[in-house]
């Protein structure tokens, strides 16, 4: 059993996020699991970047304050992050160029810039030397696992970048061990394999998520951290015949998607929330029309511009209530990457069943991040699309799209371009044929309609997961991406003694009616875990269950999550 | 054969007597009779305004969304079904003022679209105040001195940005109109149709009388060039004693739909779901 | 004592206003006070409009279900409302015209077009034959004072308009002498009228109060049921010195009016639910940046395009979570049009003083209503515009827009222009100058900063309205525009001899520390009455105070609160 | 006399080295100091995008709102300080795409603002993808087959909004830039400066060189006049192997704060509150 910590940190652009990729990827590869953090800054070249690989033999899905290995690219990099090194820990960094002082860290002088010219033949292949490096210091085992690795991330360049980089990985390796041999305290062998093994950010998930629930349309407008949710399906829309484009704003994207969802297709967008506040009234028309259509939200700290490159839970409170008017929406949080793949699965169902704006709310901190996924872990549930209008056996022209037929059910979908008959969908209030009404017993009724969608959802939905201890004394309280910090902090005080659990929420609204697995009054701390400043699902939960936390920890520094921070405010 | 009963609604106007509004159904009806489309072949796709409501006085597809959205919600219906017709349609604020930049970047992508622009140089629905087509000097409940921006030429914009078809109608040239919508219809790309509408209660300036006394029909005019871009232009910013109707521009040139189907494709919103294994989308995170 | 509705209906754009404002105008003067609600469709022409009037000794705010005097000016008008007439009530008609069947009411058949013709010399004098009519069926003697409103109202129309509308007037009110002197059971004086009064709507209240704070700068874009607001500012705008434009769309206005709010001016907007959800991004940048504004939300029911003509109380929820992330603002609701000129007093206060945007929640049935308004209900607080950096003292370029000043502080404004200083306003998190910054302990204290604000605002903030008996069995509780159905609900009550009172709040967010004027444990009924279908405020007042109403009265077709509906569903 | 000094900002810039908005931020830096502008007279708006952070690197009063709505934010602040200089800035995704809408509208008004937008054809801040003025058939992240969508000409479509001021700028030529924009400040009335500005990290294609080889300047061109809409609207449509830079048109007109102040107006900001009496206003419904 191991558990390291590797950040890599320097200037944007100097290839943290390549090292990590390679670390992670060589050690899901060895058997092992591996999640990457990015603190990012929001510029592309300059200021400070730092990767963070959190390497495990158990699954690992969170990030740490401190780090076993910090390699520095640069002397701001040390000045930054070199505090954050463990007492026992290492920092390497590049002597010829930078002197980094003080104590408490073993000092690991490579000459990166050096090796790399004469070894790789290239400056560039710095991050290789550096990756190479590392690997000598955790003393392990992998380098064939690595090496097929900088194949496959270099190939596009041809053989001599390859073998380039793999030079330089061994000068890297070679240099450590032939000068700091007796540092090296950890000897890691690669696992026997069992089952296929990936590594995939938060925001492929989810791409991939949506492309497998049968997406079909995707329109959406750049922002920080979704952009690479609209990159992954951009780059697949012709192999699985997407129709895609690239909005001129979140108004546009939101809108073609709804006239997707009405044409008759699975239609998404994503955006972060400043985006997405911008599509708010849309939300409204698709609760008006009852169109069905996918939104991820993936969030970043605001308010405004904020900081867009880091992490927060802060837009809850705005998906729950977005649009004027009340209507039913279902609001689903993936706590990981594995997850990702059945929450998009679940939402085109949601929506399309139910024929609702369905919100999929994740984080910077979920989307940049880098997960091993274990295929055994991956599930999704089979294509929904609800019920649809028989129109073969109907009369021409009979189709009402709004009709009532009864308490709880959904009035049925019909295409447009269905021969003989014609779809109104309209955003005023409506008769059943879906005309423009002024009739206030009909209002109720189709308030009511479009309201109580909840009471069907609520019927058959996913209740939290239980972690830990059957009788705790302390039981942490989360929602999406935090899962990971909130059972890593729940095994520490497991470890230290105190009985400890986690109850985890991925389905948001409508929250499941559950009876606590656990005796309140017998807790010492029930305490609510959110990246925001104000607790928001908390106050949701609270009034749901009709009861209250005795504590809330909040982070809100655009920082996620971690076992330590909870660990230390709790 | 289609005829106009086909195009019957269920659904009463609820325009003013005497309405522009009423032409232009007229014309659009009988355009889609002309053309022998069914109302299922049809979709109209609309925002909100007096003019937004047509969808619901003929018996089409229709929806009906936001202000300022009809043609966003048009692409994404045009882009799953590409085989339907569809027809977006709104009034001058609908479309130039809140709907502006969808307008703008609905010409870049030129989808197979006709959108009927119903210009009554007034916000009706809202009783009646400038939009961005209302003439210099306008009094209206929120330009109580006169209107002091100057009205955009949404046919000038449109040459501007290249749209493969540009047209004005009137509302009071039925059987013209009704030719430029099947022109618009049949144009394979984004056509623009700005219809000259009298409001009869809230416009008191550009009356049936005003347009009549200006409107001249293009296609008489000799030697008038309509792939021309620039003579285009000139033709466009013509606004005064002489107001041009016809069309003014037109290129063709490839769809959006192009970049996705190939001819004989099915409509996305007719293909069968069956989406791929995550298994295989995993792969290459192997 | 006498309180009476008269209702006109007719098709749109029939003269139902004029007619209705007309009698409201001719009471208001005789010393009694009115309150007109317009039940209107989407529509200019046709259709069934319908203008209530209500007509009392003692002020009244709210409308009615049941008519003691209906008009009809069509057929539709007639079908549409004679039910609604009371056992003995009128039903003015034209007999030339139709033939309304039934019984159970006074008939009172008018030849209205007939005299409008013989004696208005204009089919167009309808109106005021019917108006005639009405009052001599009221047993009136107001008529001086009808003839004085008459004349005001047609002056622009020249003396001849006027002179054949008088006569109109009196051929109306001689016919209904001549052919039902019998069914005369009401003689109503003028009363001698001490203060000064008035009649106008709420959006004029809103529009008046804003002028009266001090507003400089105005944008919108027009939008039911708030653009009448926007109408009275661009009206007077030349008048005040007010800068006034329409924008392109709600985003351009709320961006204009921050943009106004930094330059230096008391600024707003207003609009309804879907043009407030184009705001939301907006909101979150006067929140992020600091930048007083005031925003009118008069609420229409949603969602989407919805009931463009009728009233809702549905957008609370989404103007408190409007904007992503958590920062403080200010939600106030007038209950009435005098204190509608109070409440916008306040908003540009909070506004300025907190450096917050301040949302006023109103909506149809309050804007488009006309009310009785004596001056002595009429307050309005002096401004006050926060504090300002003191620019002569100090030294050049050193002003800092964001500067922590301490706990509970707010930062000084300083207008751009100033000499030798320069101000930054940034929507990304920021350093005290104003710069970019990407420090996460420093975004902990501007996160704080920005809502911590409600600790301020919540130290000095107006108490809820009680009203009624001190030992309740009924307590209604609402908010904004209802306060008039609420009243005029418990005064049945009391008059049926069970002690009701009601709780009523004008600030909605936050909400004040209260301690419940009555005693819970001894109420039958704890009710919060809403215009909207989940009790909005109901669910952030039982989290403030931690109690829960024991019922909720949720009216959600369009039409406004009365006392006759919540007794009906009590 | 103002110096390059006084425009030093505390604030450390973050764009990639070589970038042309290094160049933008020295031509606009040496314009307010040749115009004898002190920093606090200066008033600088954007909206968010690399170029948008430029009001940061310089001490100006800066007001950097959101994602495109730079254009209605400057109006709101012109309006009340109308004897401030306020210069927008932004991105091509920030001004045509996000800010499409403001764009159009502000033009109509003609309220007296500079803008400049950096336009390097791309989406900087968020890692490359198309934007409004990106070439056809260009690979980006969002475009994997090439882009599809015609690229606006963001001057001609100024023309055609009949925009008082409409120039091009090159990063690659700092004086000549520095000149329009010292121009675009004196021109009384909106001024649109479209800046062509290599982004050297995602847009390898329209690199300085590319630009070099085709940019040509106005200036020089004998008989040019840019009073002439007709004739700029023909030269705006220029992108290929010639590109025109300088003034394209020009025109004055009123500009909106004319409908507001006389001349010696003091700014709205700068006049003291004392509103009207309630009392008063509520006279007129005695
Ligand atoms: C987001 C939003 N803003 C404003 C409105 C109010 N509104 C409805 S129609 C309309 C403008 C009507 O003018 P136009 O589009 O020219 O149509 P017309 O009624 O003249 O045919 C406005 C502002 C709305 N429904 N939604
Ligand atoms: C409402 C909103 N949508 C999207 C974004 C994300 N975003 C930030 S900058 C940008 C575009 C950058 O392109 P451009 O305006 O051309 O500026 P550049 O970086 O190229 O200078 C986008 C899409 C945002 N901040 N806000
Ligand atoms: S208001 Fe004008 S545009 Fe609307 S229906 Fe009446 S006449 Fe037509
Ligand atoms: S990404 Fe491009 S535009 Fe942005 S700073 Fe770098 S070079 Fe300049
Ligand atoms: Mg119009
Ligand atoms: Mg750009």
């Amino acid at each position: 059993m191991f558990d390291l910590t590797i950040a890599i940190s320097g200037p944007a652009g100097a290839g943290m996020q390549s090292i990590s990729f390679t670390l992670a990827k060589t050690f899901t590869r060895a058997g092992y699991s591996a999640y990457i953090y990015h603190d990012l800054m929001s510029r592309i070249r300059g200021g400070n970047n730092t990767s963070i690989v959190r390497l495990k033999t158990a699954p690992v899905n969170s990030s740490k304050e401190t780090f076993d290995l910090l390699v520095v690219l640069d002397k701001e990099a040390a000045e930054r992050n070199r505090t954050k090194v463990k007492q026992n820990g290492f920092l390497v960094f590049d002597g010829d160029k930078i002197a980094p002082t003080g104590s408490g860290e073993n000092l690991i002088s490579v000459p990166l810039e050096k090796l790399a010219l004469e070894a790789g033949k290239d400056k560039i292949t710095i991050n290789s030397v550096a990756t190479g490096a590392v690997l000598a210091l955790l003393g392990s085992k992998v380098q064939t696992e690595c090496f097929g690795v900088v194949k496959e991330l270099f190939a596009s360049k041809g053989e001599e970048v390859v073998n380039n980089n793999i030079a330089a990985i061994k000068a890297g390796f070679n240099y450590v061990l032939a000068n700091y041999r007796e540092k090296i305290k950890l000897d890691i062998e690669p696992l026997r394999v069992v089952r296929k093994r990936f590594l995939l950010t938060g925001s492929e998930a989810l791409g991939l998520g949506a492309i497998a629930a049968g997406v079909k349309f995707y329109a959406g407008y750049p922002m920080s951290p979704s952009t690479a949710i609209m990159e992954y399906i951009a780059a697949r829309a012709k192999e699985y015949n997407i129709a895609f484009e690239q909005a001129e704003d979140e108004i546009a994207a939101i809108n073609m998607a709804i006239g997707a969802g009405y044409g008759g297709v699975r239609s998404m967008t994503a955006t972060s929330g400043g985006g997405f506040a911008l599509m708010i009234e849309g939300v409204s028309l698709a609760g008006m029309t009852e169109t069905p259509v996918v939104i991820v939200i993936a969030q970043r700290p605001g308010p405004a511009t904020g900081f867009p490159t880091r992490t927060e839970q802060g837009d809850l409170n705005m998906a729950l209530h977005a649009g004027h008017g009340d209507f039913a929406r279902v609001i689903l949080a993936p706590r990981n990457a594995a997850e990702a793949v059945y929450i998009m699965s679940k939402a085109f169902n949601y929506a399309e069943k139910y024929q609702i704006p369905v919100i999929v709310l994740t984080d910077q901190c979920f989307n940049d991040s880098s997960y091993t996924v274990n295929l055994a872990d991956v599930k999704s549930e089979p294509p929904d699309r609800g019920e649809f209008f028989n129109a073969a056996g109907a009369e021409a022209y009979t189709y009402k799209r709004y009709e009532l037929l009864g308490d709880g059910c959904i009035s049925k979908r019909m295409l447009p371009g269905t021969e003989n008959q014609v779809v109104y969908a309209d955003s005023d209030e409506h008769t059943m044929e879906g005309h423009i009404s002024e009739d206030g017993k009909f209002r109720e009724r189709m308030t009511r309609k479009r309201l109580d969608k909840y009471i069907e959802i609520a019927k058959k939905i996913d209740k939290p997961i239980y972690y830990g201890e059957a009788d705790p004394k302390v039981v942490f309280t989360g929602w999406g991406s935090s899962y990971g910090a909130l059972r890593e902090a729940a095994d520490l005080l497991n470890e230290k003694g105190i009985p400890a659990a986690v109850l985890h929420f991925n389905m948001i609204f409508p929250l499941p009616e559950i009876q606590l697995p656990f005796d309140l009054a017998s807790l010492d701390a029930f305490v609510c875990v959110e990246n925001n400043v104000t607790g928001q699902f908390a106050d949701i939960f609270e009034k749901h269950q009709r009861i209250s936390f005795t504590k809330r920890i909040l982070r809100y520094d655009g920082r996620p999550l971690t076992a330590e921070f909870i660990l230390d405010n709790l | 054969m289609v005829t106009k009963e086909d195009y019957i609604s269920s659904d009463p106007s609820s325009w003013c007597p005497g309405c522009g509004n009423f032409s232009i159904l007229q014309a659009l009806k009988q355009a889609l009779v002309e053309l022998d489309l069914a109302p299922w072949q049809v979709v109209m796709v609309s925002g909100i305004g007096q003019a937004a409501k047509i969808p619901h006085y003929l018996r089409v597809n229709c929806f009906n969304g936001l202000h300022g959205r009809a043609l966003p919600a048009a692409f994404g219906i045009k882009t799953v079904n590409h085989k339907l017709k569809v027809i977006a349609a709104g009034g001058d604020g609908d479309a130039y003022a809140e709907g502006g930049n969808h307008f703008i970047h609905a010409m870049r992508r030129n989808p197979d679209l006709t959108y009927l622009v119903h210009d009554n140089q007034i916000y009706g629905l809202t009783k009646g105040q400038a939009s961005p087509t209302t003439d210099l000097g306008m009094k209206t409940g929120t330009t109580p001195s006169g209107s002091v921006d100057i009205p955009e030429s949404p046919l000038a914009v449109a040459v501007a940005m290249n749209c493969s078809f540009v047209a004005r109608g009137f509302a009071g040239d039925i059987p013209h109109l009704a030719g430029l919508i099947k022109q618009g219809i049949n144009h394979k790309g984004f056509a623009l149709i700005d219809i000259l509408q009298p409001c009869v209660t809230f416009n008191k300036i550009n009356t049936y009388q005003w347009y009549k006394d200006r409107v001249y029909k293009l296609d008489g005019e000799p030697g008038y060039d309509p792939s021309d871009r620039v003579k285009a232009f000139e033709k466009a910013l013509e606004w005064g004693a002489k107001i041009p109707i016809g069309v003014i521009y037109s290129k063709e040139r490839p769809v959006f739909e192009d970049s996705i189907f190939k001819p004989g494709d099915a409509s996305l919103s007719r293909q069968p779901l069956n989406p791929p294994d995550f298994v295989k989308l995993l792969e290459q995170y192997l």
